[in-house]
């Protein structure tokens, strides 16, 4: 039985798995950077270990710096949460030698998930449907250029370590398919130290659905039904929601049972995620399992009932699942927004610094899940997600207007926010009616709106506005007189 | 009486409290408007008060003589203003400093030079690469603001940039 | 179609509502006493009107006032919350003359409730079980005296126009009756006014159990289980929980076919609680109707996953009930712990002041109620809730760690709370197992457990305090010598 | 080095910093045991650091010389203490001040007073009512805290008491 927990992780995912950890009575150790010593992580852990600098490469990624405190600490599982090692089967394997559970599937189902070719062809033999594409790695740009001209453009060059947007590049022609593959080549291995790249058949107008899955050390598959995260920024998911509203009961069912087979298929264990792309014609296509617990996963734990994290960790334990397929029902719908630290305007690119004051929503049928505090830090060093906004709603209306009281009530200073896009989004006659695709923000013309929608929220604020500066010209004025009864009423006002 | 303007919207404004009703309750003047206004708490740094039965919180991050940059509701606006007893004329400041704005190019963001895809005398278009940055795991290039040659390459494969620092001129 | 609501409330109920009417784009008015210009329901509301000093009396219980505030902001529905006019049908009345919708059930309905010997009477007559006692009102101590000594010692003293706790005492002989009989009186004429007294006979060893009912303009009724509030002190609940460990699926069946009769008895619209008491033996007595929305609403949100404020509204706006008894299902258990401003040592005496810090906990399947935020004030005006933290869990002991977890997480700096009690109550092996009842403090030695408790803990800090007083007083040597490298060092760390 | 005392913990303890390591390391000793201290961040109210891989957060309330009243992880603490250089006895202060404690019988809740029970020269026994305090809705009794004989009332029918009033003196 698992005791004392060590998260290779930091940000809200190293609290999503503290919060889990102390409501089972788990002891948790955090590990943390030079950058991140004053981070929520550290305070809420159990236990707290330095292990290095601020890049990641020297601490977050850094194994054996991670294994001395799993020893030193006692740690006996240890929780890799998204991105960093969570999908480093090098990683996987060096905790099985170690004795230590690693929360998460073996490192050879892992290994398999993650080499994308050999899963692709595992998919094949289980009947799992697949997009079009190079039947394995490609040597070189050239190479690429010929299955791109074989499958027809646009394509999609896809580094097999990349991940959650990064590493992956959509051309349309020769000359943007050489730039393309010298730039996913260099984020390769800026990430994680090494690129391989294959091609596939972009589909246009494809919705981004996957499924949650789950499986036991006894061969128990089920999936936890499906989350559609089409609303994207340079193929990164911002908004997600479940159910998708192209997915009805017997088209989750069928899909389902294909999720099934591709957990089986790769001997998978713990929880992942069986990604695919629906065509605009309704044909699902797989795309890759994350052999991981997901950025998104709230918003299917609010459907679910579920603690998914409390669930990684029973299956961890060995224990079997405890329902069947035809146990669980979806109920409600949630959607969660990532609010991250870009400026829509500046083509989201990322925007760090001191943040000295944040107000996080709460309420009924809401749930944020955040590293922010008032006085915290967005590190550069790291990625920009810095909060998960979700809601969930007996409808789907009535998620989305909770959705768009919480994104109201939010606020981050110092630091540029998506959340007035998701406001805009979320209004959008597109959005309401659910006509989405991995395209949305440009086929809807997503930023010239949220453009309109800032200056009327500014008209609509002017007149709090002009009451809050003549206030405050008219402070400073007494203050410089200092000399009236006025400048001695305003002092009763200052703290 | 002050004279405000709003970025981005395109009145101008006269304001000013008429009167002191004594309990934090004031009557002020906005153009031909008069308005109602409690102050719930005040300090340097913000404002809480209840306009016509509406409460509305302030922040003032930064002020100069004559501009306020506040968030109003969560909502961030710059405020020029001035009193009527200089009659200066706004000058329309679309980029943030003065001449050297058109020329300098500028990173928007911090990161570290990942690459420069230009040298010195290069002829570069309004939206061609100039350099690529990386910030959080991501590439994000750094274009040209304008048509013209590249001068005083400013910017160092490897090294950092903090945002507004110029990468190079363009003349 | 209610489009613009004034609610007549104050504090975290005041803002439960300005929440739910938020996420339905339904306007909202605010009004607040002097005490509350600073209040968050000021704040959060679409509007807020000032209406008079901080004595309840002279503003929240100021029909008038309150009336003018809703012709004058055109607010077309009113929402009551609990307490000051949420149970006076003359307030009802005054704002069906006025054609503004009272949210809640009719003014001639209330009556009824309110009224507990008409009330009795109705339940009698459509055989819902009720606690022996008098048969009306007692004239006088003499006539309760009378009373009581022909059902038998002990006998509750109950002041008609009381409840939550308020006006009512337990006497066991006839000196205690005739003192009790003097503070129920004076508290219910401190309280509404007006005191008239029943007696009814006192059941030990009683848990409290009271179901949600909920009941349309077009005769559909329906209860949405029962929440058990045995956890009590002064008759005031402090813990509530939902499903009751001895209710059933066959026992809750039975119980809410006679809470559906009872709603009917009184032609009872809108939502609802009827309160029975347990008797050790199993049998169910009816004790009267809560003719509002309790403060532990939250609880049965969460296991049947409705909005109650916004069920409130639909059927106010005469809209059929959307579903009946069968299609409605409890999911998994959920847990109120009231954290009351109060001193468990001094006989819980309320603690008020200023609460310069405050932590209010958060995370997956945690809720809490508040107005608390750092920098407010608990008024001595108003009463002790400052909050209701609430944890949800698919398990009964996962909703039970859930809650200590959150009650570690909580600090309310200034004032004492009812949090440490909380914590020794639900790590007692009583608690665990179920075995409730309204004496459960005094029965099981609570406060004595709370005391070793305290001192335990102090114990575990010991280390830790020890280490912030060296580094202060060292701080402080350094700041006073302020000569040396040391100081220059220390002053780095001041912010 | 200083000498610490917790109230309600029946022990003693020295403790003293005894290296700083830089970077806002230390080593500390308390009695005869040394931990490693970092600190996160501090100023005069209140501190976080990590005790032996352990975070804390404590907040300084109120101190005088020799006593310190803090929050340790949320548990409220009080902590006396003296340097060895003055070797004074702790005396053990049971009420909050002098001998006045032991007469003056106090209102432990600001309140408004309901009523007296009492009169100038009655005899009362240890948890009689004295007095009846609204707060909150709720009518609290003020209890004699002793045997004896009720002197000076001066808590008045209708006036608010704040918290730690004289309601009476008990001789």
């Amino acid at each position: 039985m698992i005791e004392k927990v060590l998260i290779a992780n930091r940000g809200e995912i190293a609290l999503r798995v503290i919060r889990t950890c102390k409501a089972l009575g788990i002891k948790t150790v955090a590990v943390y950077s030079d950058e991140d010593t004053n981070s929520m992580h550290v305070k809420q852990a159990t236990e707290a270990y330095h292990i290095g600098e601020a890049a990641p490469a020297k601490s977050y990624l850094n194994q054996e710096k991670i294994l001395d405190v799993m020893l030193s600490s006692g740690a006996d599982a240890v929780h890799p949460g998204y991105g960093f090692l969570s999908e480093n089967d090098d990683f996987a394997r060096l905790c099985e030698k170690n004795k230590i559970t690693f929360i998460g599937p073996s490192a050879d189902s892992m290994n398999l998930c993650g080499d994308k070719m050999e899963c692709k062809a595992a998919m094949l033999k289980a009947e799992v449907p697949t997009v079009p594409g190079s039947p394995g790695l490609v040597k070189d740009a050239e190479d690429a250029a010929k299955v791109a001209n074989d499958i027809g453009y646009p394509v999609m060059l896809k580094s097999v370590y990349g991940g959650g947007g990064r590493g992956i590049r959509i051309v349309t022609n020769d000359k943007e398919l050489h730039d393309g593959f010298e730039t996913v080549t260099s984020e390769s291995i800026a990430a994680v130290g090494k690129s391989a790249i294959i091609v596939e058949k972009f589909l246009e107008k494809t919705r981004h659905i996957e499924y949650q899955m789950c499986r036991d050390h006894h061969g128990n598959s089920v999936h936890l039904f499906e989350r559609e995260c089409s609303i994207q920024r340079r193929n990164q998911k911002l908004i997600e929601q479940t159910p998708s509203p192209v997915v009805d009961d017997a088209k989750r069912e069928e899909i389902g049972e294909i999720v099934v087979r591709a957990a089986e298929a790769v001997d998978y264990t713990n929880l992942g995620t069986a990604e695919f792309l629906r065509a605009d014609n309704g044909e699902f296509y797989f795309i890759e399992i994350n052999a991981r617990l997901q950025v998104e996963h709230p918003i299917s734990e609010m459907v679910s009932g579920l603690d998914f994290v409390k669930l990684q960790i029973d299956i961890a334990n060995g224990e079997p699942l405890p329902f069947k397929q035809k146990d669980l029902k979806m109920n409600g719908y949630a959607i969660e927004c990532r609010i991250n630290a870009e400026d829509t305007f500046l083509d989201f690119a990322p925007s760090t610094g001191p943040v000295p004051d944040v107000t996080i929503p709460s309420g009924p049928n809401v749930r944020c899940d955040t590293y922010l505090y008032p006085g915290c830090t967005v590190s550069p060093f790291y990625d920009s997600l810095m909060a998960k906004l979700c809601t969930w709603g007996p409808t789907f209306d009535e998620s989305r207007t909770r959705m768009l009281t919480a994104l109201n009530d939010m606020y981050v200073e110092g630091v540029e926010t998506s959340i007035p896009l998701y406001k805009t989004i979320l209004n959008s006659e597109e959005y309401k009616k659910g006509e989405l695709s991995t395209d949305f923000l440009k086929r809807y013309g997503m930023i010239d709106k949220l453009t309109e929608d800032l200056k009327q929220e500014k008209e609509n604020k002017t007149d709090a506005a002009l009451a809050a500066a003549i206030i405050h010209s008219e402070y400073f004025k007494s203050q410089v007189q200092n000399n009236s009864n006025n400048s001695a009423n305003w002092k009763n006002k200052l703290d | 009486m002050t004279n405000f303007k709003i970025q981005e919207i395109e009145k101008s404004f006269d304001g000013k409290i008429i009167e002191n009703l004594g309990d934090n309750d004031y009557i002020i003047k906005i153009n031909d408007n008069e308005h109602k206004l409690k102050i719930i708490s005040m300090n340097s740094r913000g404002i809480e008060f209840i306009l016509n039965q509406q409460y509305h919180k302030a922040k003032y991050l930064e002020q100069s003589t004559n501009e306020m940059n506040i968030v109003i509701d969560n909502v961030p606006m710059i405020i020029n203003l001035h009193t009527h007893y200089d009659k200066v004329v706004y000058k329309n400041s679309g980029g943030s400093s003065s001449g050297g704005a058109q020329i300098a190019l500028k990173s928007q963001i911090p990161g570290k030079v990942v690459s420069i895809s230009v040298e010195h005398g290069d002829s570069v278009k309004k939206g061609d690469v100039v350099c690529t940055l990386e910030s959080m795991k991501m590439q994000v290039a750094v274009k040209a603001h304008k048509d013209g040659v590249i001068r005083n390459i400013k910017a160092k494969e490897g090294a950092s940039v903090a945002k507004g620092d110029i990468i190079s001129d363009i003349e």
